[in-house]
């Protein structure tokens, strides 16, 4: 980290924030998937519409929910629908516009794995939490968006198993796959961001982040990084932005820390 | 009528068997912990255990070896990390192994609606490019009679018995959920029986005209167990033990920590209140939240 | 973001168009009778209509020639007896023929449901013994790959257009429906565009956590239409005019009574309000009832 | 009517509601089936369950509803759902014991048409309302009942149009058909009562109604109309069974007369 004003994971956070923008819908994956998007709807994006797969539309969450249905999202949510529904009606409906998604392992392609880690799938060497709702998400959302932290255990140039789909082979491979939507758009780590080439589909480096140099990504990265021609420096996080992520995080540890309902 | 309102051990003694494909469900809210424990109390065996996210009460059932099999979508404890017993089952075969049928949590939600609708089978548009319908021989595809298009099929889930919690139920044994439902619905409507244990009995349901009502007559048994949720929450009740849930990880991740832990707060004790008062657990009351 | 809130003229002329597949739900409660009349009013034409229970509006935009088909599983006056421009329709082609596709009410209620859900297609243990795939084409058949068992399969209803009725919406647009629901979440949610038209629109909506709330982004237009509903009913607000839905029988059964009273009442003025001066109707107000 | 203290709708429908046992769930088709349904709960069964297609679940109107969708109806239910949610979790999801229909005409194995008079489809004598949800409740219920005006133009011998399942052709062919349940056990009409031939399942006559003779029956019937070998005699409405039915009716009556909420 080469600025002693924040870290890597608030810069992560902050630039996968500035993404979204102001009346999307977002399907969000508990971590760091929500902890941007609600950094978005408390700076630039109030009118951000946060979906989370317990069924919470409209979630308006005063602190960080520790689990994909605390109580604290149905107690602001703009209405509270079952499950099934939420997968049918709103996901598979086609209603989300940027499904917001974690991962274990991703590749070169944006496919992810969150189900084991070792190639043996019935004795794996780590057993992963599995599928939950992301094979769906990736595949129904209009697009989607990664963040997950870059290193050489992370972006793999093999998954040991693809759990949800990304642009698959690349080229038009995920179009004829059947899948819908654009697939992965943006993959932001803590070192910066990748998107999709144009043609090839391969995840391309095409900004980083203050104080990160290619040559970090590129040794960060288990295959060949590609590096777009023009690279964008991702701009340093505001006071402001900076503020609310800390006094969100605060508020979080706060009210998780105790019993109390969070 | 008889009464469906009965203690939880008469329930689970009366309903649940060895052999049984029994789901256990409640979407990080409403999680049946205090049924899950009476399970591993009357020491059940050879269960297929469903749940689209199994987490710490199903990591306790699968380190007590009630399960020979489990049907899942996702499993972990949420916020923390790991299930270990989960993990050291699939990957060390400890203390039995344990057959796993994996699915998303779209697939698992329409085998509940398909199970609870009928149906034989439910379908999806999902799994594209995914890995896991090469593992589970009960992903299938079928045809759309209309454009063609081949989606996803699954089996409807018919568990023997569903268990829930709620928030309450009357006198008569109807039940309401407020909140995240989750796919409790689904899951007790597709049971051949269903127990709902709630945190308390009262005259008047007041239920919202289009709430989420259980009517008596679709449950086999209805249980009055106060705190029956804790570490989970149930909404306008108690919040989440956080810190039991972090608490559980370093419990759950050594053999011997675990069964001593589970030999004297849950086999050691004869019921829900004895648990919590010997894991020393004082759930924050209603009146110190809001709901 | 621009206000999805507008008079309900300009969402008519917006959102609906001649040729288009417009759904009006609302089973029994809540039907969009305001918006039909102003479709009327505008002379839409060639529409292709679809309505489990196309009853006293659907009767008026078919004697009215504004539809080409109708998609139905119910066709009546309830409680009353028989639509006579429906029958008419059917029967001698007046004032145009009227292609009919007829479903059951399990089956159209699947078929929303498909389309709201993004499936090309519904499945259904439908239409056993029964005549009606004989004469629909769009009743076909679809075999569990589990099972083998045969089920009905019908193709999803995506509407160009669906308009409902509700009580209220908030300054955003977000909507709320109290009581009977019927297929309304799924007709919206299933549709290109949605025109809501609601009793009153509100600085807060108050809806309880689990109530069936469509928020403003899945809808189109939402417009202020109080009494739209009428002679139906909105729970809270008035009651069902049924002296009203008896008098149709009579204006409804020869084409010269209809067309005039049309003329007169829906053509002759121009907005809602006119028409209820006009045809001489005082709703009763929300203090004279309960709910 | 050989007895001038009540009237032959009033024997016919206080002979339906005498068979709903207390605690049955029965699905309740809109009039003759409703006023039955809703006399038995107001006399010997408080606690039958009473469903309609609106999606009210243990509804308990204190006036008969006009309509399948009145607002009594949801105002005293213990719940509301959704109309896909009635047929799919409840009906089709075997929740429910009887199935209570009327019918525009009905054949010898208790066929239901409600859909055309004439044999045109497509240019019909006379266009009846549908089907509605009777298909799918003659076909998934544990058993339906009819409540019919008994008459040569309602039973005939051969449908206009076969809307709603019963015994098919006879014997075993429902069974082969796929559909559920045991159908049509039982025919309540303004006559009698029929129910099916335990083998051939052709509708036979199994008791009459006071003051009425097997002959009217049988001319009532456009088929030959089967006679049980020990005919039952129906008991005769009791004092309260009359009065109970005619407070309901004169209730319904002042309620549906005004614009006052149903």
């Amino acid at each position: 980290m080469a600025d002693a004003n924040y870290t890597s994971t608030e810069i992560m956070t902050i630039e996968a924030a500035r993404r979204l923008k102001n009346g999307t819908v977002c399907f969000v994956g508990i971590g760091m998937p929500s902890a941007a998007a609600n950094l978005a709807r408390l700076t630039h994006a109030p009118e951000v519409v946060l979906i989370y797969e317990s069924g919470t539309i409209g979630a308006k969450p005063r602190v960080l929910p520790l689990s994909i249905g605390d109580g604290e999202l149905a107690e602001y949510a703009d209405t509270v629908v079952s499950v099934p529904e939420i997968f049918r009606y709103w996901l598979q409906g086609g209603r989300v516009d940027v499904g917001f998604l974690g991962a274990a392992q991703v590749d070169r392609f944006g496919n992810i794995n969150t189900t084991v880690v070792g190639n043996d799938y019935a004795k794996p060497k780590v057993r992963l939490p599995g599928a939950g709702g992301a094979p769906e998400i990736a595949s129904n959302a209009k697009e989607t968006w990664i963040i997950i932290k870059q290193s050489k255990r992370t972006f793999v140039p093999k998954l040991d198993f693809l759990t949800s789909v990304g642009h698959l082979d690349g080229g038009d491979s995920r179009a004829r796959s059947g899948a819908r939507g654009a697939g992965p758009t943006a993959v932001i780590t803590d070192l910066g961001v990748l998107a999709p080439d144009p043609v090839s589909r391969e995840l391309t480096l095409v900004a980083i982040h203050p104080g990160i140099t290619v040559e970090q990504a590129v040794a960060s990265t288990g295959w060949d990084l590609k590096v777009a021609a023009t690279l964008a420096r991702t701009a340093p996080p505001t006071a402001s932005e900076l503020e609310t992520l800390r006094d969100l995080h605060a508020r979080t540890a706060k009210a998780h820390g105790t019993l109390a309902m969070e | 009528m008889t009464s469906k309102i009965m203690p939880l051990a008469e329930a689970v003694g009366r309903f649940v068997k060895d052999g049984h494909t029994i789901a256990m469900e409640g979407f990080t809210h409403l999680i049946p912990f205090a049924a899950g424990h009476e399970v591993i109390r009357q020491a059940r065996r050879e269960l297929t255990l469903v749940r689209m996210t199994p987490d710490i009460i199903y990591d306790q059932l699968i380190g007590m070896g009630c399960a020979k099999s489990l049907v899942f979508s996702w499993g972990g404890n949420p916020g923390v990390g790991s299930i270990h017993r989960f993990r050291d089952a699939i990957e060390n075969g400890w203390p039995r192994p344990l057959a796993i049928q994996e699915h998303s949590h779209a697939d698992m939600a329409g085998r509940y609606q398909a199970g609870a609708s009928g149906l034989p089978f439910s379908v999806l548009r999902g799994y594209v490019g995914s890995d896991l319908p090469k593992h589970n021989p009960n992903i299938r595809s079928i045809t759309c009679p209309f454009t063609g298009e081949r989606l996803a099929a699954t089996p409807a889930i018919n568990p023997d018995v569903t268990v829930i919690h709620a928030q309450k139920a009357d006198r008569e044994g109807n039940v309401l959920i407020i909140g995240i439902v989750g796919v409790q619905k689904e899951a007790v409507l597709a049971a051949k029986a269903a127990i709902v244990t709630v945190e308390e009995i009262v005259d008047r349901l007041e239920a919202p005209m289009n709430s989420c009502v259980l009517p008596h007559w679709v449950l086999a048994a209805v249980c009055e167990v106060p705190y029956g949720a804790h570490p989970s929450y149930a909404h306008g009740y108690y919040g989440r033990d956080n810190a039991f849930c972090k608490a559980w990880d370093p419990i759950s991740r050594d053999r011997d920590t675990f069964l001593a832990w589970m030999k004297e707060h849950v086999l050691g004790t004869k019921d829900h209140a004895g648990f919590l008062k010997s894991a020393g657990i004082t759930p924050i009351g209603r009146d110190a939240i809001h709901g």
